[in-house]
């Protein structure tokens, strides 16, 4: 069963995420490949120092996006499960943004299905974020970096 | 007709609020819906559009009770 | 700093990740990006029910193997650190065999990067696993899935 | 001279043991000690060969002190 998370305040990842697999109702024994990513907050960004970041998010919107982001994958690879966990309103520098899990029988669909997650995410699901610069100002980021 | 309109992130700067609520009648596209409740304040390149959390393009016919929102690119993850 | 790890006994990945990452002494905001795997024993393998496995190492060759395999991943790809635990001795389906994680400032070379560990490792790292079967007999097995 | 011989996984099954210690002369191979070591025993294909636990080739001249090991494709991961 995906799962899809929207968190408002700080979390450990691989704390969560040893929470969060026994949800998924795995098979022990079951699943042979498991990949992972998490994204941080960094202290810098596009050559500026980043103090602390607020990310907006659509209620409702982004959990149905993330949803059907994890059935396409699903759909495209030979996976048994995933989640998403999106850490949305003020984040400090060196704080998780996101994470994303997938599990599968083999290696190749397990990497190749969570980073299909990631770059959906990145460009389709509703979130945004505004940055505080060292120098006092802010700005709303306008496009990710690439992946 | 009844339709919420909302502005995310950098939109809800630039029009000065986060949501409306218009009354409007006639055959009304999204692209109407903006000139309406923004006082025609030009669109921002790159902005995107959402009928009922789906997205949809500035031709999209609205109807009652339809939830319309306007935010810029993504940047998520 | 990277680290490699031989462990003889089971653990828990996501709790070893945890308690491993702080002692690579990686910058809090200084790293955007983590791609994590795991490797688990399935309970099948090539159509056949599986109810244990042995993974014998070369101690010493492994271990260099292994460190050489994150260096040359440093040098393909702009990660900050990396590190892989891996298991060796008697196995129980269900349990994870191997964890690698790859810290960067942008997500396409932590992903990189940690697939490329992976290939390394299967395709260099002198580990050979040993199958006991269902029906009582045993098996070394002879090559990896494909990734 | 003096070289250590080891066999892994269904090599070591093979040969019926784990390890040698052979005192051998002249200038020898790698391919010289698995015959030796094995009492010609054929080699299985795809048998990979290290020595000092660095990968090399069945023509690899071996020298006094070093190890030398024979091990079919490794299947960690």
């Amino acid at each position: 069963m995906p799962l899809v998370r929207i968190v408002e305040g700080p979390f450990q990842p691989w704390a969560l995420l040893a929470e969060l697999e026994p949800e998924l109702g795995l098979r022990p024994g079951g699943f042979g490949a498991t990949a992972v990513f998490t994204g941080t907050m960094r202290d810098f960004n596009e050559g500026d120092g980043v103090t602390a970041m607020t990310l907006e998010h659509y209620p409702g919107m982004t959990e149905r996006h993330l949803e059907r982001i994890i059935d396409e994958a699903c759909g495209r690879f030979d996976i048994l499960d995933a989640l998403i966990v999106h850490r949305v309103g003020p984040i400090a520098p060196g704080e998780t943004i996101v994470l994303t899990a997938v599990w599968s029988a083999h290696r190749r669909a397990a990497f190749e299905a969570n980073r299909f997650l990631m770059e959906e995410l990145k460009h389709r699901a509703p979130f945004w974020k505004k940055e505080a610069l060292a120098d006092g100002s802010a700005r709303w980021v306008e496009q990710n970096t690439p992946g | 007709m009844s339709v919420k309109v909302r502005y995310f992130a950098s939109l809800g700067d630039l029009i000065g609020r986060s949501e409306d609520q218009m009354d409007i009648e006639g055959h009304i596209t999204v692209a109407d819906i903006w000139r309406e409740a923004t006082g025609e304040i030009p669109m921002p390149p790159r902005t995107l559009v959402a009928v009922n959390q789906e997205y949809a393009d500035l031709e999209q016919v609205v109807h009652d009770g339809d939830e319309v929102a306007f935010f810029p690119p993504v940047t998520g993850g």
